[in-house]
């Protein structure tokens, strides 16, 4: 029996659930000689916004115990550095781009959706409105429902191509945002992003992130990851993304079971490489072991 | 680059706090060129999940060597890593030393675990020149025989005399370097910080060109993540790069160091 | 030098910084046999609303990568059965004792104080307004000011001993819920209660608990927790109680630089008994090596 | 109980998957009960910070024995303690086995590690009586010969019949029950829940005492979190007993099972 791993978020269709976590990949040649960019089911792009941004000081990153912290602040090539610099070789590739969009104010969403939307090799768009690392930047859109719609309605007016709001994990009801998020005309959710924390050095008194705060992300977080998953899928009926420290097939599996369409490996990149590999490997697997015929069978099958 | 499953061959002490680690690596081994680094996966680690970065001090066909200092979690784990274990690679990484000017004397300048950044450029280096070598004591400064052996005149450095002249790198370099036509020096640096810097400096005082191998933590390796960033000088300003993927190796003039 | 490790919170005293976490450490009797109780800065008990309550069925605990999830359910004697059960046991040690208080709608939070309030051992009210396990139970007050705020204030009215609100995690801001507790006249706050979360069991497709969701705690949680500890300090003036993930005498350092005045140990207790000691001496260690000479003077010192 | 840091004596393959791991312990060792249980912290577990809960086969002066087969996370890590570490475990645990009544006939029933939980109340019985062993074949069923030197009239029930009575344990339970004075039996179990209930319902119909041991997953091990709990029977329904701490022997009477 062959199995169709196969999933659509809006109109784009991903060969497999498996996306990569925004921040993780760079823009696609970094991990090119490590992974196979044509078996993965979509990249998903380090966030852009109009302009250069030049991010956070360092330290950038600190490692936690079973997770890390990332303050990178979101530094980037702009919209038409993008273009410039990495959509000429992302091309090459039969993998749909999911660019990950974010601004300093709601216009700035609108103007990279704008600058971008005319090549053909962004497929979609991931729009980052819970970033705990930049003061500006989205943070305060991801935690008010209002503002939340308006940045969504300002981003559906400017492109056809799937958009796809990334969701704040500290919000008491995620079903709101995932609900206003379908109603403002989104085609699908990612959930989640880091978890806003901080580490300070206790021999020295000052936080190990140059930016004082930063976001969790890795296996600490995947618990968290999946009951927003669960309660989200409850609340509205577009695709999720899933991720929050997929380490292992089976981590993603729970993400689909869950709710999740589609999974995004992060962290575990940066620890094994063959990651996105065995995951995909892993779900075909398990989809074959359990006598499923597509990964779309798989998702929401929680019986709860 | 690649990721590699490689095989535990030797792990011993090698001299003061330092041990050698070598690995069969024969896909990562042959492609190693002067100055790279390997990201490798402390096996056992638990709960700590980053691979931790290391100068690849020899290579060759069959594999590779770190010499390591256990100063944290990753390098105390790695006490029982044993032989024939298996120890997950990605490598080589980094942009490397470039080709030496053969019209130039090389200058090594090192400390730390950078005399052992440096092995590889200085075997591989067809001209032998002169290697200055700072430490604390004798016990920290490593690789003073295999450097001789390979040719070149090691002119060594202690805070406390016990080896070499006292004083910082600069005690020996100073003095030396008002003897040479300034300009005809390459100089290949991998040491703390206010070695790179002092070394820079003078390069760009007296200018002669300045090769500084710099370490910034990181998380991905491969240029990804964008945690391992230094300022590096544009013609309008400056801009990062990644120490993992632009780096560890820029020219002296590059760097807009933090005051 | 000899050094004071005694804090107050509002008028109880306690001679160390240390507490227990609500829930980890029974009513006293239960690890007395491994523990000193007479060591403790303060006796925190688990959760106590006016009458019995079943709590959960069972699984109520899973194990997750570095740390645990818990859906217990609060069960409990209810406050008569907690006076005349452990009263007589707790009262035979010089540790004040906090009695962690919930209720499933908000009078019963006043009740419960009515209840326990004539008993000398009661030393403090810790105020359950976060818990994630049980559908009534406070976690509705926790992320709403307006219900938060009436529960303190009728608590206020009811009792004259320290009363500590305990903050639930998944709030985008948590400086307005400790300037609230404040406001509403709360001696101190806590932070933080479990991190809701979940996990799925991909063979059954069942969760992994029998209330579906529960509260994740220990080590993945800790920089969750920091950063909210730090950012109510800023908030607030009230003295904060930190906790989450503090398994090592560094890990209530770094809670008490980021702004707690007392730290309490929880799911470390199940892993090894030793870690209060072990946390009292090394908060004593480290102000000597630091050359402070109270506890109170670590308090809030991050350079940030 | 206490917490005590033990030392590995021994640690072998025992039966099948079964291994013997015997830890020196003399602050645990003198205090055990039969049907105790320790709390042991698996070293090198990394990210997986519980304790887990073994029954305690041999116990005395010196410390402990358990025999535990690999079955996850925890017990697959065990396989890497050697002789000589050092393992933390808290101890000793749970209500353990009432003392026999004299006037009975003791008859023991068990399967999985059950067999060696009931090894110590064999042991210290003064009263040698018949103990049914279940498993699926012969290699599962533990400690037939330890028993049998001690006194006991093992009869072993296998589920493939290649040892003794093919079946559940009932299946030789049940024809011996019929032929025994019933009310003079008292009964000791442990074992899967299948057989616990099984024993415990027939305990209840045919009116004699059956203490069965009651497994649930823990986290505390000691009473205070309220993980490990199952209904007990009261008067006017049911309350919740702590396996770790009321239990884990319960009189059959006194379970409320699940549906
Ligand atoms: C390019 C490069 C080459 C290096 N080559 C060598 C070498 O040949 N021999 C050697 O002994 N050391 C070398 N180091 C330093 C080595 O990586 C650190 O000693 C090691 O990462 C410390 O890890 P830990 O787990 O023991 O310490 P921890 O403090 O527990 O580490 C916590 C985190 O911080 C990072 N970190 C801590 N110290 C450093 C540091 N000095 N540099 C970079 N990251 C750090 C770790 O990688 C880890 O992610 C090199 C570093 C870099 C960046
Ligand atoms: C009172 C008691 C006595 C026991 N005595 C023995 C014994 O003598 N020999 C033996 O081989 N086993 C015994 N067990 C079962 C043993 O505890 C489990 O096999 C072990 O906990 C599994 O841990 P793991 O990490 O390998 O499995 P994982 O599945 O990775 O464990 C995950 C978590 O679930 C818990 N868990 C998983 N399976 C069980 C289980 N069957 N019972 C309780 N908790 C479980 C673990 O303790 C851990 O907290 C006993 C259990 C209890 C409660
Ligand atoms: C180094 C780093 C950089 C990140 N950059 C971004 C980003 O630019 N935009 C974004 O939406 N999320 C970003 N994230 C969040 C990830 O996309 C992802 O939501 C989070 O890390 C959880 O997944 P993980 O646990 O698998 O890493 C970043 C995460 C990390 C670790
Ligand atoms: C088994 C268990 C039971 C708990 N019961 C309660 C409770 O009754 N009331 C409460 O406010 N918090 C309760 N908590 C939360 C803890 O008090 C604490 O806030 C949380 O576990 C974080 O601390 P830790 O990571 O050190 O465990 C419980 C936690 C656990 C693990
Ligand atoms: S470590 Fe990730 S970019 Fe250098
Ligand atoms: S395991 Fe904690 S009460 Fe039994």
């Amino acid at each position: 029996m062959s199995i169709d791993l196969s999933i659509k978020i809006g109109s784009m269709t991903m060969k497999n659930p498996v996306t990569v976590a925004s921040g993780t990949f760079g823009y696609g040649p970094e991990y090119a000689e490590l992974i196979d960019l044509n078996r993965l089911g979509a990249i998903t792009v380090k966030g852009i916004c109009p302009e250069e941004h030049v991010g956070n000081q360092t330290p950038r990153t600190f490692e936690t115990r079973g997770g890390m912290l990332n303050a990178i602040g979101l530094p980037g090539p702009g919209a038409q550095g993008f273009i410039d610099k990495y959509v000429p070789f992302l091309k090459q590739y039969n993998t749909p781009v999911i660019v990950n969009i974010w601004g300093k104010g709601m216009d700035d969403y609108g103007t990279v959706v704008d600058m971008l939307d005319g090549a053909d090799t962004v497929s979609a768009y991931e729009i980052n409105l819970s970033c705990p690392n930049v003061k500006e930047g989205g943070s305060a859109f991801g935690t008010d429902t209002d503002s939340f719609s308006r940045v969504i309605e300002l981003v559906r007016a400017k492109t056809q191509k799937p958009i796809i709001p990334k969701l704040a994990p500290n919000v008491p009801n995620i079903g709101k945002f995932a609900k206003a998020a379908e109603n403002a005309g989104a085609d699908a959710i990612s959930i989640m992003n880091t978890m806003p924390a901080m580490a300070i050095n206790i021999e020295t008194l000052e936080p190990e992130l140059a930016n004082k705060f930063g976001g969790l992300s890795g296996p600490p977080i995947k618990p968290i990851a999946i009951k927003l998953v669960f309660d989200a899928f409850k609340a509205c009926s577009i695709p999720i993304i899933g991720m929050g420290g997929i380490f292992e097939p089976e981590d993603a599996i729970e993400f689909m079971i869950a709710g999740a369409t589609s999974v995004a490996v992060g962290t575990a990149n940066f620890v094994d490489p063959t990651t996105i590999d065995r995951v995909i490997d892993g779900i075909e697997a398990y989809l074959a072991r359990k006598g499923l015929s597509a990964a779309s069978e798989l998702v929401g099958t929680v019986k709860a | 680059m690649k990721q590699e499953k490689a095989t535990v061959l030797e792990h011993d002490n090698f001299q003061g706090e330092y041990r050698i680690l070598r690995l069969a690596a024969p896909v990562v081994g042959p492609m190693v060129q002067p100055g790279q680094f390997l990201e490798l996966q402390v096996p056992r680690l638990g709960e700590r999940i980053l691979r931790r970065p290391f100068s690849i001090y020899q290579a060759g066909p069959e594999g590779a060597a770190v010499l390591y200092k256990p100063v944290g979690r990753g390098t105390d784990a790695m006490a029982a890593i044993q032989v024939g274990d298996e120890v997950n690679i990605i490598g080589s990484l980094g942009n490397g030393y470039p080709e030496p000017d053969p019209n130039k004397l090389p200058v090594l300048v090192a400390g730390g675990y950078g005399n052992a950044a440096l092995y590889i450029l200085a075997e591989r280096m067809e001209k032998k020149g002169i290697a200055f070598f700072g430490g604390r004591s004798a016990i920290d400064i490593l690789l003073v025989k295999e450097f001789e052996a390979l040719g070149w005149d090691v002119r060594p450095t202690t805070d406390d005399g016990s080896l070499g002249t006292q004083g910082l790198v600069t005690a020996a370099f100073d003095p030396w370097m008002k003897e040479q036509d300034i300009q005809s020096l390459e100089v290949f640096v991998c040491g703390p910080n206010p070695m790179l810097k002092a070394i820079g400096d003078r390069a760009i005082e007296h200018n002669f060109t300045a090769w500084l191998s710099l370490d910034k933590n990181m998380a991905c390796g491969v240029g990804a993540c964008l945690t391992c960033v230094i300022k590096r000088k544009t013609e309008d300003g400056w801009e990062w790069a990644r120490c993992c993927k632009d780096g560890p190796i820029f020219e002296s003039r590059e760097i807009l160091w933090d005051e």
